[in-house]
């Protein structure tokens, strides 16, 4: 653990040193490394500056990061390169690909150099490996990781006499909660209690930290899915809750779309809302009143498990030149240094992958401003590793969350919760089955 | 003069098959560019998905098991589908018939000889230039359930706030809106151009035969204009089966499917779900669909066209 | 029935150069009144204006006796046929002459029975379904005259309606015009370039020259007494013979050349500038020499051309630097080359004063034979 | 028209183009605008600082990107005039047998689904190697059926005689063309010109797809930059971007349109 | 200078009427070939299967005596007038002009000389820079006008060139053409409505009527001896006086009415194919009735209208249930309602036989007057 770290260390501190002696010696050329990426705006920029850091820290390898649009964008220019030398030594892809880009044959799982060069893993977050570890393997370095979290206002709390120091956890106190901070003015509701995005990603944190799976087989980990069953009662629990709160006028609605909803938050239209850890430090920056973070709700029923991961995370390719595959290696191994994970927690919110940043001084004086910032850490840290929050693999994994998603606005439109969830899951089996007849 | 009779016959089907030939070759010449790339980029790609959609599609998309028409028996069935085939329409619906009458409006209006109609005409055009992932952006601001001025304004004057792109009712209002506004100023540009060709000798005739305004537009201007609407309906037409930008950016095909037009689905289809075999079925039958609205525009619409 | 008034109109297009520079005229109600003009003179212009469909760049136009000059097109109560015919090309012959009928909203009866006479009286009845791009050019415009006609409205105007018609059918439809304007008692301002339309159909007709008015009356008179050089020129065909002369008041003699000395009666007063005078005859005039002629002057000329014209005989030949013309009754035999001596009849000439253009001498001969007193 | 009548044209005039132009006001205001006014959900912003703007320009390299999606559009509109001209034209003027047929094929171009093309396509671009070059940006698209179909109906109002003048005095029939129906549809071309600018400027998937880096991508690649999926965006930032977008094609609309009147007011001639 | 030569030429437009009906003609090589009939004949349609703008539907067309019907109109190498003028809209009126001139690839400077001589001629100089739609109606035409005859083709088609002419510009370019047309030597077919033009332009007239050849001769010869009674009444205005008539070979008389026996020479064969004729006489023939004139039948009429036209006056009147009309050469002073006695000169008139309608007696006077002898 401590050499790595230490030659991380050396390299970016002796840099300068170690330039002119290396051009000196080897008037080699660098080795140049395409990095596909999916990250834009503030996002972009961090990267970009990462990047940076990394190629003037050593001269032997230039990373090139590339922006190819989001990541469904990203992915179907990679299926059309994967395997050839057009293919870039890096690609990032989001969690729900994990299991297509495992079978897709295209890459070269981390673990080999992992393996290779005894590079200590251990340092890295358990949690977030969890996600990315097939049988065993650690196939891609995870790099931008999230979890969700409840935030809500605090003055509403106030103004309603819930207590905001002690926000609701589960379900009951959440519906509890929200009945008291609606406010209504005549047809028009001011606030709602409770809002979730339309996404499929918080369904899922939302059954996996009662327990519950998503597709059989062990969330496909044991061996490949052939069965959704995100409609079991831990899926149904949740629908039913948007349903109750829905139909009791104490939910609101603010579409797919991940800045409506942060909209509506910080103008005051929804108390309680879940997002992205990686949104929290904006939002918390941004609204003008007090908000306070919390874990995810669960059901009374059922214990919390924690989180899944999400986000996504960065796959070498294996048609490439070793020399690039080296480069695109000594990348990864540059990101998840304290320094690299500390300035990128700070600027874009997602968890550093490696938990020593969060010991780096930057970050510490960030949460000394922000302490709402480390709830998120702590509801990843102690989330119980599990099959459920492990998170589900599946190669129909785009299609299963769009499906969840379409059941989630029926339902917001009156459909029964069960019958939705039901639909949805047959819809999927379908995929799924399609999906394995045709990749036999 | 028999002789002559006899050279007519002998020579005159040589001569016709010459000029034919004539034709054919100097035709060819300028068909070529368009023909070689159209048989590149469209021909053979739409050959590609007939091909497709005959088939499931591995992870590197290549064509694996043959289902023969399995592709099309599931669209065909499919809920979903259905939903994605009534929004289209509807969509269409929403659309043509409101983007041309608008745009047709807004023509008539500026094709008075004023001053200052220059700058008017430049402002009903600007909708052009603006691209699809920028108005469709603005737009998504202009529907925000709490920011949007649309609502702001709804509620200043006492009434219950929309939920322009939540409630699936409302939803494929919205993009339709989205739409018109983007297509409002080609079609205007276009029909202005048609309205400027009508010669002007045509309504001094009708003015002083005492022909008011509204008679003028529907015994000259719109027939004379019949030409230009006809195309400006048909490219429409076309254009509306084949939206895709705005959706993506303002619903993502939400709520509960409520604006999944087809194309959009075929995107999600192809690029999200990576079923190329579904998807390239639904690519067929969009073609297929709009292939026989054209056909029903061309054989019924063009009768009532008027060609100088 | 209206009459139609000028005031000093004046036109331009682009603010510089004056079209039609200041018209005056009045046109009584029911005249049948011809426009003439050379090319671009700008008959069409101040038709176009009457009608409404040009402003006025100065001066003002009343009808019936009303101010009319911001008044709509359609409230003028006019119809007009139009030089390039303007026919609708979507819509069928019948549909485009009924077309001011349909406005009017007239019953679809009537309106049938009004186009079938119409058309029939044109001879367009083979062609009512057709449309107009599958017409002769004559055909089209026949077409845009019934148009124009079957309204009936109390003010016609009509720029060369019958320029695209042969003779025959040209002769009759001149008659039917002016038949039809006497009847309906229509006031009719029509433009034309046919000498022969012009001298006949008119109640009275206006001479322009770019913008300008040159001589309004009579056909006739117009014809016997042009105003000026220039619509001596322009009215008649072949045109007036014109030469330049010298007035010499000691002896009462124009000298046009060494040879040919004019008498004139001193005592018409020639009230001329100068005395310097442009002399005009009539090729109709100029007959051949007779010794006992006293008041003739003889002048001998050489033949250039000359063309029968079935009626008449046409002569050109170059006298004095100038091309004139002799017509004569008759077919006759010339040969190219031959030399004739022709009497100047100093009664018959005009003169005019070469600095004004103003007309200082009519001819005197009564031209006007009397039929009754000759048979007799 | 009497003035009440042009009182009533001005008043409709003036409310159309208010709601029209709105959105695009709405956006240019925005984009002055911090994270917090956005949020009031004013319209005026407070004060016009240009710091989004500076921000856009800071994060991309805009001015390069407009360079390119300006060079791109360029070609594309030259090459689909051409193209589309050429076909117009046979189309019109030569009455070679089964014109209608071949015409009917090009018609039914416009109805294949774009996006079901794009992947074919994107194949055919890897094989000709013109990935992240311009004549993969450019070529597929200099033939487009509506252009042929445009200017065919414009073509088809040149009287028959103007053709006929030509065919006697001899003019081969490129010289026709030349001479007499490019300069005679003027106007249709510019609306195409126009027409293929724009939706090439506006083009956002296919660029993205045929480009891997900043060399030659296109300014729409850059306007998805400034927005985020999973952090909080800045709007006033993108809508800086939507500007900045948009003013360029807004400005060659208005340069168009001159010259689209000019062309517009040349009439055709009886 | 190519012969143009039609061969049982058919011409129809919807496969079932034919506008044009079997017409065979040769035009020779330098021969100025004038084209007239009513409007809607097919004039036009003859003139654009000559110029290749028209397939024929039967026959064949040979030029410079080489088949042409299937070559483009480019090859045929001929310029052309178009009724509409089909002026290029969008170039001025100089580029208009020259530009048959620019195909042949002829330098600048020789095509800009071209263009002013021959604007200067047309009276277009002030206009070259214009564009088409700024100019008048008589303008576009001399445009039109101008860019046929610029191109110095053997072949030139000219379809109512002049038709929207002023008198005075129009006499002007009758000359104008008709000497261009000498100097260049082209074949020049050239179709008019205009009376003056056919006759005195044309070395032949051809007449038609509904798509058929009615006769064909030099325009003297037609005017004099129309061949049947459509061109008697086509050619000349006021059109030839026509009346049916019965033969009466035993008294060697035509009866046209109780009153009127006509009688006829019997040396002339009147082989008529039954006793029905039909009696024409041109108005010009109808004198005074002179009791000294023998061969004359006197009729007395009553004067209906009367215009005067310049030159001559123009008698209206109602005879034997048709209208006729006198032609007397001076102005005369006569009174509507006023009855004269005319004479029917039995020499000068025309007899067609009813059935065929072919001419069947010539009138006999010698018409050409000999000038010299007479002046002699
Ligand atoms: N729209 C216009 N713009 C500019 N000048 C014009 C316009 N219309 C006509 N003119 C000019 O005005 C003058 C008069 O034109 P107008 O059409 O009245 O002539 P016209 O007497 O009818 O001639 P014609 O007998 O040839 O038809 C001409 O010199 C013509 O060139
Ligand atoms: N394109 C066409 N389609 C059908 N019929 C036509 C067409 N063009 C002309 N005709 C008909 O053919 C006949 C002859 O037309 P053409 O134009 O040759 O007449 P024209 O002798 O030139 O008459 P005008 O003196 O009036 O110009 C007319 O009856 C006309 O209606
Ligand atoms: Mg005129
Ligand atoms: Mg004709």
């Amino acid at each position: 653990k401590e050499p790595t770290d230490k030659s991380a260390e050396g390299q970016t501190s002796d840099n300068a040193n170690a330039e002119t002696d290396e051009t000196a010696e080897v008037p080699e050329e660098k080795v140049e490394a395409v990095f596909w990426h999916a990250m834009s705006g503030g996002g972009q920029e961090s990267i970009e500056a990462i990047v940076d850091n990394f190629n003037n820290s050593q001269d032997k390898y230039t990373i090139i990061p590339e922006f190819q649009g989001s990541y469904e964008e990203a992915l179907t220019k990679f299926r059309s390169v994967g395997g050839t030398e057009d293919a870039p030594a890096i690609i990032q892809t989001f969690e729900v690909g994990t299991k297509y880009m495992i079978d897709s044959g295209f890459i070269e799982p981390v673990q080999s150099f992992i393996d290779e060069e005894n590079y200590d893993i251990k340092q890295l977050e358990e949690n977030i490996l969890n996600y990315y570890t097939v049988d065993d393997q650690l196939y891609s370095m995870p790099f931008n990781s999230s979890t969700p979290v409840m935030l809500y206002n605090k003055d509403a709390f106030k103004e309603a006499g819930v207590d905001p120091e002690n926000p609701p956890q589960t379900f009951a106190e959440i519906k509890e909660a929200a009945e008291d901070l609606t406010v209504k003015d005549g047809e028009n509701t001011e606030r709602y209690g409770f809002s979730i995005l339309n996404y499929g990603w918080f369904i899922e944190e939302l059954i996996a930290t009662q327990g519950g799976l998503f597709v059989n087989n062990d969330n496909g980990r044991a061996e490949s899915a052939t069965e959704a069953v995100f409609n079991g009662q831990e899926g149904q629990r949740v629908f039913q809750l948007i349903d109750e709160m829905n139909q009791a006028g104490t939910y609101g609605n603010f579409g797919s779309n991940w800045d409506d909803i942060r909209a509506a938050f910080q103008t005051g239209k929804t108390a309680m809302y879940l997002d992205s850890s990686a949104g929290v430090s904006a939002t918390v920056e941004n609204a003008p009143f007090d908000v306070g973070v919390a874990y995810i709700p669960y059901s009374e029923e059922a214990e919390r498990n924690g989180v899944i991961i999400g986000g996504a995370s960065l796959w070498m390719t294996n048609s490439i030149d070793k020399e690039k595959q080296k480069a695109a290696w000594e990348f990864m191994k540059f990101l998840q240094t304290p320094e690299s994970q500390a300035k990128w927690h700070l600027d874009t919110g997602y968890f550093a992958i490696n938990p020593a940043a969060y010991e780096e001084e930057i970050v510490q004086e960030k949460w000394a401003e922000f302490p709402q910032l480390k709830v998120t850490v702590d509801q990843l840290q102690e989330t119980k590793p599990s099959v459920a929050t492990q998170g589900a693999l599946s190669s129909v994994f785009p299609e299963a969350r769009q499906q969840v998603v379409t059941a989630m606005e029926n339902v917001l439109q009156g459909t029964d919760p069960k019958e939705a969830l039901d639909k949805a899951a047959e819809e999927t089996n379908r995929v799924i089955e399609q999906a394995n007849r045709a990749n036999q | 003069m028999k002789q002559s009779a006899e050279i007519q016959v002998a020579t005159v089907p040589q001569a016709v098959t010459k000029k034919r030939l004539v034709y054919w070759r100097s035709a060819i010449w300028y068909l070529l560019p368009s023909i070689i790339l159209f048989s590149l980029f469209l021909f053979y790609p739409l050959a590609k998905t007939f091909y497709l959609s005959f088939f499931l599609t591995d992870r590197q998309g290549l064509a694996n098991v043959f289902v023969g028409l399995e592709n099309y028996q599931y669209i065909l069935q499919a809920e979903s589908f259905h939903k994605s085939i009534i929004a289209t329409l509807l969509f269409v619906f929403y659309t043509v018939p409101t983007g041309v009458l608008i745009s047709l409006f807004l023509a008539l209006l500026t094709n008075e000889k004023l001053k200052g109609i220059g700058f008017f005409r430049t402002i009903f055009a600007s909708t052009m230039g603006i691209s699809v992932a920028a108005s469709a952006v603005v737009w998504l601001f202009i529907f925000h359930p709490s920011m949007g001025i649309l609502n702001q304004l709804i509620t200043a004057v006492g009434g219950q706030s929309v939920e322009w792109l939540l409630n699936p009712d409302w939803a494929l209002v919205s993009v339709s809106v989205t739409t018109i506004w983007m297509n409002i100023g080609f079609s205007f540009l276009i029909l202005l151009g048609g309205l400027q060709n009508i010669d002007n000798h045509l309504y001094e005739s009708a003015r002083i035969a005492g022909a008011g305004y509204f008679y003028q537009l529907r015994r000259i201007t719109i027939p004379m204009l019949s030409p230009t609407l006809f195309f400006v309906v048909t490219v429409s037409l076309i254009n509306a089966f084949q939206t895709f930008g705005q959706v993506d950016i303002l619903t993502q095909g939400g709520p509960s499917e409520s604006t999944n037009l087809i194309v959009y689905s075929i995107y999600r289809e192809a690029f999200v779900n990576y079923q190329f075999g579904t998807a390239s079925a639904q690519s067929i039958f969009l073609f297929l669909c709009i292939l026989i609205v054209t056909i029903l525009q061309f054989t019924f619409g063009e009768r009532k066209v008027h060609y100088q | 029935m209206y009459a139609v008034e000028l005031k000093h109109v004046d036109k331009s297009y682009d603010k510089k150069q004056l079209v039609v520079n200041d018209v005056s005229v009045t046109i009584e109600p029911g005249e049948f009144f011809v426009l003439v003009g050379p090319s671009g003179c700008g008959k069409s212009t101040l038709l176009r204006m009457i009608a409404g469909l040009e402003e006025l760049s100065a001066g003002s136009l009343l009808i019936d006796g009303k101010r009319a000059d911001h008044l709509p097109p359609s409230k003028r109560e006019l119809s007009m046929v139009f030089q390039n015919y303007a026919l609708y090309p979507h819509m069928t012959v019948a549909d485009n002459i009924t077309f001011g009928l349909d406005v009017k909203k007239i019953r679809k009866k009537e309106r049938k029975e009004k186009c079938d006479e119409i058309a029939a009286m044109l001879g367009l009845t083979d062609f009512l379904k057709r449309k107009p791009r599958h017409l002769s050019g004559g055909q089209r415009q026949r077409v845009a005259l019934a148009r124009a006609i079957i309204t009936n409205s109390p003010i016609c105007l009509m720029d060369e309606p019958l320029s695209n018609l042969d003779a025959k059918l040209r002769a009759y439809m001149r008659a039917e015009i002016r038949e039809l304007q006497r009847k309906l008692g229509m006031t009719l301002i029509y433009v034309t370039h046919d000498q022969i339309e012009a001298m006949t159909m008119g109640d009275r007709i206006m001479v322009l020259n770019e913008g300008t008015i040159q001589q309004i009356g009579r056909p006739i008179d117009v014809y016997n007494t042009p105003a000026n050089p220039f619509v001596a020129k322009f009215i008649g065909s072949p045109p007036m013979n014109i030469t330049n002369g010298i007035l010499d008041s000691s002896t009462s003699r124009i000298h046009i050349n060494d040879q040919s000395h004019l008498p004139f009666d001193s005592k018409q007063i020639l009230n001329s500038t100068s005395n310097k005078v442009i002399v005009g005859i009539r090729p109709e005039q100029l007959t051949r020499y007779d010794e006992t002629e006293t008041n003739s002057v003889p002048i001998t000329v050489t033949i250039d051309h000359y063309e029968i014209l079935g009626t008449e005989t046409l002569l050109k030949f170059n006298w004095n630097n100038e091309t004139w013309y002799a017509k004569w009754y008759g077919q006759w035999d010339v040969q190219i080359g031959q030399s004739l001596t022709l009497a100047l009849d100093c009664q018959s000439v005009c003169i005019y004063d070469s600095i004004t253009g103003r007309l200082i001498k009519k001819p005197e001969t009564v031209q006007h034979q009397d039929v009754s007193e000759e048979i007799v | 028209m009497s003035r009440l009548q042009v009182t009533v044209t001005y008043l409709l005039l003036l409310l159309s183009s208010i709601l029209i132009f709105f959105p695009i006001l709405y956006a240019f205001f925005i984009s002055f605008m911090s994270g917090a006014e956005l949020l009031q959900g004013s319209i005026w912003p407070q004060s016009f600082h240009f710091e989004n703007y500076q921000k856009a320009f800071d994060h991309l390299p805009l001015a390069h990107y407009l360079w390119n999606s300006f060079f791109v559009s360029t070609v594309v509109m030259l090459g689909q005039l051409v193209v589309s001209a050429l076909a117009a034209f046979a189309f019109v003027f030569i009455p070679f047998k089964g014109r209608s047929f071949v015409f009917f094929l090009f018609i039914s171009t416009m109805m294949i689904p774009w996006e079901a093309t794009m992947i074919p396509n994107f194949l055919t671009i890897q094989h000709f190697d013109w990935i992240n070059r311009y004549e993969g940006l450019t070529i597929p698209f200099f033939a487009i059926a509506f252009g042929t179909f445009l200017l065919r109906q414009h073509f088809l109002t040149i009287p028959t005689e103007l053709k006929e003048a030509s065919d006697i005095a001899g003019l081969r029939s490129f010289t026709f063309f030349c001479k007499v129906v490019v300069p005679y549809c003027r106007t249709s071309f510019v609306t195409l010109g126009t027409y293929g600018f724009l939706t090439t400027w506006n083009m956002y998937l296919w660029p993205l797809l045929v480009t891997n880096n900043d060399e030659v991508r296109t300014v729409q690649i850059g306007l998805k930059q400034l927005q985020t999926q999973e952090m909080a965006t800045d709007w006033g930032v993108v809508m800086a971007g939507v500007m900045i977008v948009i003013i360029p094609t807004l400005i060659l609309l208005f340069l168009g349109q001159k010259q689209l009147q000019k062309g517009l007011a040349q009439g055709a001639l009886k």
